[in-house]
């Protein structure tokens, strides 16, 4: 990547609304925009508000992982461990809970599955963490292991078996909705406005960047880096234990191999959004949009029937295609 | 007057919010030492970087030895030209060694086409030597210090066939005695008829070698006059628009409560680890208010100190102590804590955040002051607190939120020395302070600093350049080879007693190296 | 063409869903329906996602071959409440509010049947290498278990000596054997039995490297691809079960658009698995595309 | 990723040999001599020439790719797409020589075959580059793209179903040996060197070093930065056509699904054997290296019959000890 210093916007914003330079700044938006209306355009229904809600919720659950990719791949990392990360961390809850009889909670066995998976994927983070820092192991290397270790470690668990027979409770959190909006899609709203909020007005997210940015010139600023570093992998490993919660009560049953080969997509989603895996220059609002246009592809084209070989060739062509007219539109906005 | 080699006329260039050149231009004649003087800011790198092909310009004529240089052209053509250039911010690959830095992309082949190793180092070697540089061309560049990169540079340029080498800043982290080697090589140059273009901020060095110069003011040209019956004041003159008083002397606001204590730091050296040199029992007391200059040949140890005290890197043993309380010397978020700052000698590598904007770079270790409701950035203190500074400092900006790696160097240093003021501390080192700064802020620096001091704040100094260190500084602690030679209060010290304080005894390159036990 | 059918499949790079894809396009111009066909790539909550889009879409009726046994029930629920008939092919789905009419064979009968098999190859007992597929996956776990379960009813003297996964691939299926075989060549199995043709092939070809073109080893495979179909009729490898891809999705298209057009009931079939050996060859769903 | 400079070498050699030094340069290499002793005291056979050969073969089809994958990696790209290059020009080349007889042109059709499939990789490896360049769109995007680009058109191809049916000449290169060390190997072992010689000896080597190093000075030092990057795509895309058809070669059949997931082994074998994914350090030898500790661990597993859950966990971990057992000693060299 040959224009990683000039080519990209400091991570905070004009300070007047404009739209024509929003655009230009996220062109990736405009893209999809012009997607949804070549979608809507072949296919009626591509716009009800069914299928809208259909594509949010096939979104958030890899949506709410990107968001805590963003974090990692700011700071230069990566995480590969993300889709075993979600299966463990959703077998064990699961495991748990039917395990020990549900419904005796009175109800609230979700609770605890919930916090279960929470707490699994904050562990492994912190255990991908650790071994990043104290052993200055890279992070591909880590979450690697991280990935096939986990992904181990959920087959050994139930032997392979998906682990199902969810309460309602449970159940809601999946697929229940609150003024029509489907649960994971509000889990998504408040997960990536919480980390924007972060990323743009706290000192940790200001260390983010800054790690990221020059990792040597953060700790000569007093930032401890290891810390930084460690709280990212937290960060995604929660979130992927969250995630891994949200899908098995969407689908029902906690499966094993849930989650395989999502690593790709979730950092194409965060890629696609403009963070530069170089780490130090990015943000989360790009990484929705690009999730957004993963799950808008995934869905127009099933939509529109193209033959399930062609689609994947159309796929990638139009994500190519985005990504390359977002940096076509960011280099007009600097040359004006 | 003869024919010119390179003639530029109405150079225009322009940067998202910042007309950088409004129709400059300049003459250049063979074998001429030619000086661009400007502040910062002026658009002299923007200038050099369009001659040297690394940036198109918007309108303008360029002519070289008669024939009409095209815009489309790429760094490679201008250098098959005979256009060299040396940057003012480093462009080596810090993974490969000097050799392979200094022969990129022309390494000597042999007969079968592959690259013919021994050459290239026994070459480099030889360019290194004729440099005085003492390094061995195996040495990974990355365990350099600033100022050895800056003579990788220079020698990298020797190594090509030029016939005008651009120098942007070479000298601006050289101490005396490199730049006499320097200025030297340039007289050897100037006499094989190459021409040179020569930017620094040093304008004695101006009258030391140059034949005429060229002045640059807010990206417009000024004018070109010879050198001989100019004086400095008179270049100030020209570049700023106005006169410059420069403070000579000052008061001393020196107390006898003792500030920082450094006692007993010792290191051995750690091969392939950068600022590496051997430290043997350094002690240092500063005192509240007081202003103390470290001086010293490059690789004396005076930034491998600096950062030992400020945490930056490990000492085998030693104490150091602020306010009379020890401080643990783990990290530099302790110093930060116990009220250390720093200013660090390598401001790309080391100090900025390239793509980031100029406020959080000014910002960042302050946050913790800066915050409201423990977790959140106040953005209001941190504005007026980056408007504060940049009225101070004059740091010419668009506006704060533009990236720090698009302003001219001598911007970027005062943004990381606004950062460090910023922190209020109460133990000031800045290393190599004024470096790329012109001479109008330079004073404002000085004058930064002596409030500082006035403040109470212990300052320590490290400049390669004397008279600075001696316009500066109540007393000097002088270098040699990782050990403390003496320390003169500024009113006895000369340059000759400081040079021979620094220099007694060392042996060739001037410093006793022991580096590249690597191999 | 006529009523709107959504087929979701669960990976059709599987050359089992290929088959069934190239049987249900020919049944389709047939019966003058209109196709959209969508593929799950392995993944639960994407045919979720599909099985949704197919009710915006309008699809008078729904195939799918689930990619899990449970976690679609909740999308096929929502389906059937939109009153579109669904019908599954290949794999069940349990936990579902109202029964779903299913076509297929039973995977765990398909384990048996390979079990059978060794116990008739090897009446006196045999020293087996199992290869099963993705670990996790529905149909490796069900075909493990119901080979697995026959093996141990067999008795002692049927023993498994390596028991591995090669991922459903041929690649795999080649090296896992390559070093299971080299690691007992003192004392070599008599069989290798793989839960697809894929890895059985690569199997195939592991044993030629390591004991030769002449080695007794026996190879068992399962799914019927017209590869080793070739290669049953030469002999080269034992046997292959069958679950009739093109049969299944057939029948399942039919009793869907009977059900649409003619409102009679969705009635589930069952699917022998059968054992294709040179004895049966002409049996077999494929073999017209063996050459 | 923190700790860049210390884990690496000048890409220059000691003048004296010494042993101690270069198992502390290579400590994976050392890390998988363990390794192999302890396979070897607990299964006999582990040692033995067949084994070897097996793993060497094994080794061999990625290991080609990946020593490609190292020059991307070195200029601080990554190539995504090489498992579907793999299959799709392996594919190709089978399609056409069975198509149109492979037994007409006289028994060497193979080589009708081997050409095509490289042909086909290095055209895809052109087009990556040249979009990567002319477009200015991160090489993970791109190379994502044509990860689903490729797997979808070869699914189109022969509508999913395998080629097969090879005479003999082709089987040779998969299965054939010279003076027993199979041709893959050798291929294997003819690559690398070369690719060494090109990296440590040629002008264009250390171009690709210099511009993963610092892209900037490699610009300003007159090299053309687009050339050399396109360059290394086309590298890298002509290998995994070699490797297709060898991987075909061996199987008997071109398989559509091939190389499937193959990216993240060959990355691996890149970053394990030492070369850092922010580009411009590392080298082919480490590659090597890592490659044969990925395929000595996947045998040595089967081998000694491991469950395959458990493989997976102990695969993880040995991955992780490894790299972090290297770092450790180049750390500890650092320090004497
Ligand atoms: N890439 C860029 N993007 C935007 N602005 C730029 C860029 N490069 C230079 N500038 C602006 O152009 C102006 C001239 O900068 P230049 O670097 O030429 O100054 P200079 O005379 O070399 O100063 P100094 O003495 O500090 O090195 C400055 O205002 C700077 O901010
Ligand atoms: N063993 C070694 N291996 C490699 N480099 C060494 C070694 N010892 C010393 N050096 C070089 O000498 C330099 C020591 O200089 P240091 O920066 O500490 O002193 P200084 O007096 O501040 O000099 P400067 O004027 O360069 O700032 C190191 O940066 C390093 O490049
Ligand atoms: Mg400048
Ligand atoms: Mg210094």
């Amino acid at each position: 990547m040959t224009t990683v210093a000039l080519s990209n916007e400091p991570p905070n914003q004009p300070r007047k609304f404009d739209v024509v330079q929003f655009l230009e700044k996220y062109g990736v938006l405009l893209f999809l925009i012009l997607l949804c209306a070549g979608f809507a355009l072949h296919s009626p229904m591509f716009l009800s508000v069914r299928n809208i809600t259909n594509i949010l919720t096939e979104v958030s659950i890899y949506g709410i992982v990107a968001v805590g990719m963003t974090c990692v791949i700011l700071t230069g990392g990566v995480d590969l461990a993300v889709g075993s990360v979600l299966a463990f961390a959703a077998l064990v809850g699961a495991w748990v809970v039917t395990g020990i009889g549900m419904p005796n909670l009175g109800g609230m066995g979700f609770l605890l599955a919930l916090l279960i998976a929470c707490a699994v994927g904050t562990l492994t983070g912190y255990v991908h963490g650790k071994v990043i820092t104290l052993f200055s192991v890279p992070p591909f290397i880590v979450t690697l292991g991280g990935m096939t270790i986990w992904r181990g470690a959920t087959l050994v668990m139930n032997d392979g078996a998906p682990v199902a027979g969810f309460d309602a409770g449970y159940r809601w959190w999946g697929r229940g909705d609150v003024l029509g909006i489907p649960v994971p899609v509000l889990v998504l709203f408040a997960v990536a406005a919480a980390c924007y909020v972060v990323l743009r007005y706290t000192r940790f997210g200001r260390q983010i960047y800054a790690v990221g940015g020059n990792p040597e010139a953060a700790r000569l600023s007093g930032i401890n880096v290891n810390r930084v570093l460690v709280s990212v992998y937290v960060i995604v490993g929660f979130l992927a234990g969250l995630a891994g919660f949200l899908l098995s009560a969407r689908l029902g049953s906690a499966e094993a191999i849930a989650g395989t080969s999502y690593e790709l997509r979730i950092i194409a989603s965060v890629v696609i959004g403009g963070t530069s895996l170089f780490g130090g220059i990015g943000g989360v609002g790009g990484t929705v949009i690009g999730a957004l246009l993963i799950g808008v592809l995934l869905n127009g084209l099933v939509m529109m029937n193209v033959s399930p070989y062609y689609q994947q060739i159309v796929m990638g062509v139009i994500i190519v295609l985005a990504v390359a007219f977002d940096t076509y539109a960011k280099m007009r906005r600097g040359k004006r | 007057m003869g024919q010119a080699i390179l003639r530029a006329a109405d150079i225009r260039k322009a940067f998202p919010g910042v007309v950088a050149l409004d129709g400059v231009r300049m003459e250049v004649e063979p074998g001429e030492v030619h000086a661009l003087l400007g502040e910062n800011g002026a658009g002299k790198s923007t200038f050099l970087k369009i001659l040297a092909g690394a940036q198109p310009c918007d309108g303008g004529e360029l002519l070289f030895a008669g024939e009409r240089l095209e815009p489309a052209e790429t760094p490679i053509d201008r250098q098959n030209r005979g256009i060299v250039t040396i940057y003012q911010e480093f462009n080596l690959l810090p993974a490969m060694t000097i050799a392979e830095n200094m022969y990129l992309g022309r390494e000597p082949l042999r007969g079968n086409g592959l690259i013919d190793w021994r050459r290239m180092y026994r070459d480099a070697r030889k360019v290194i030597d004729e440099l005085g540089l003492g390094l061995d061309p195996r040495t990974p560049v990355r365990v350099l210090s600033v100022a050895e990169q800056q003579m990788v540079e220079i020698s990298k340029a020797l190594t090509m066939n030029a016939r005008l080498i651009i120098m942007d800043e070479p000298t601006a982290a050289l101490s005396g005695k490199e730049v006499d080697k320097l200025h030297s090589i340039i007289r050897d140059l100037k006499a094989k008829g190459i021409a040179i273009i020569y930017v620094t901020h040093r304008l004695v060095e101006v009258t030391a070698v140059c034949d005429r110069f060229t002045v640059f003011r807010d990206g417009r040209y000024v004018a070109t006059r010879p050198v001989e019956g100019a004086t400095v004041e008179d270049m100030v003159r020209l570049m700023v628009g106005r006169d410059v008083e420069f403070q000579r002397r000052r008061e001393r606001y020196a107390r006898d409560h003792v500030m920082l204590e450094v006692r007993g730091v010792s290191r051995a050296g750690r091969p392939g680890e950068p600022h590496a040199t051997i430290l043997r029992d350094l002690s240092v007391q500063v005192r509240a208010g007081e202003i103390v200059g470290f001086a010293g040949l490059v690789g004396a140890g005076r930034t491998e100190l600096a950062r030992i005290i400020f945490g930056a890197d490990g000492c085998d043993s030693g104490l150091i102590a602020v306010d009379g309380k020890a401080v643990p010397l783990k990290s530099p978020g302790d110093a930060l804590a116990a009220g250390i700052a720093l200013v660090p000698e390598d401001r790309k590598q080391q100090g900025c955040f390239l793509p980031h904007s100029i406020r959080h770079n000014l910002s960042l270790p302050s946050l913790k002051r800066l915050s409201k409701w423990k977790f959140f950035v106040d953005e209001k203190a941190e504005r007026q607190l980056i408007e504060d500074y940049r009225r101070k400092f004059g740091i010419k900006m668009a506006n704060d939120e533009v990236a720090i790696g698009t302003l001219s160097g001598g911007n970027q240093q005062k943004v990381l020395l606004a950062r460090c003021m910023a922190l209020k501390p109460k133990v000031l080192i800045v290393d190599e302070p004024t470096r790329g700064i012109d001479v109008g802020a330079k004073a404002e620096v000085h004058q930064v600093l002596f409030e500082m001091a006035r403040a109470g704040v212990a300052v320590i100094v490290i400049s390669s350049e004397l008279p600075e260190v001696m316009a500066v500084a109540d007393r000097i602690v002088t270098f040699r080879e990782g050990r403390i030679t003496g320390s003169l209060d500024a009113d006895e010290a000369t340059e000759e007693r400081l040079m021979s304080l620094m220099a007694l005894g060392a042996g060739p390159g001037g410093t006793v190296r022991h580096i590249h036990a690597a191999h | 063409a006529g009523e709107k059918i959504v087929v979701s499949f669960q990976n059709m790079s599987e050359p089992f869903v290929i088959a069934m894809n190239r049987a249900l396009q020919d049944e389709a111009k047939k019966l003058d329906v209109s196709l959209i066909v969508v593929d799950a790539q392995s993944n639960s909550p994407k045919q979720s996602a599909d099985l949704a889009n197919a009710v915006v879409q309008g699809a008078k009726g729904v195939i799918v071959a689930p990619n899990d046994a449970k976690a679609l029930a909740p999308a096929i629920d929502d389906v059937q409440a939109e009153k579109i008939p669904v019908v599954t092919v290949d794999r069940r789905v349990e936990g579902t509010a109202r029964p779903v009419a299913h076509v297929g064979a039973d995977n765990v009968a398909g384990g048996r049947t390979m079990a059978a098999y060794v116990q008739t190859l090897f009446p006196n007992g045999a020293r087996i290498v199992h290869l099963s597929g993705q670990p996790g996956s529905s149909s490796a776990i069900d075909r493990a278990k119901g080979f697995r379960d026959g093996i141990t009813a067999a008795g002692a003297k049927y023993q498994i000596i390596a028991d591995q996964t090669a991922n459903w691939r041929r690649a795999e299926g080649l090296t896992v054997t390559e070093g299971i075989l080299t690691a007992n060549s003192a004392n070599p199995p008599d069989v290798v039995v793989a839960s697809n043709d894929d890895m059985a092939l690569g199997a195939l070809e592991a044993v030629r490297s390591v004991l030769g073109a002449k080695s007794k080893v026996q190879v068992i495979g399962f799914d019927a691809l017209p590869e080793t179909l070739d290669k049953v009729r030469k002999g080269e490898i034992a046997g292959t079960v069958e679950q009739s891809p093109s049969t299944q999705i057939r029948t399942a298209l039919n009793t869907l658009v009977d059900h649409i057009r003619k409102g009679t009931e969705l009635k589930s079939l069952a699917i022998e698995p059968t054992l294709i050996t040179r004895d049966n060859l002409d049996k077999a769903d494929r073999i017209a595309e063996v050459n």
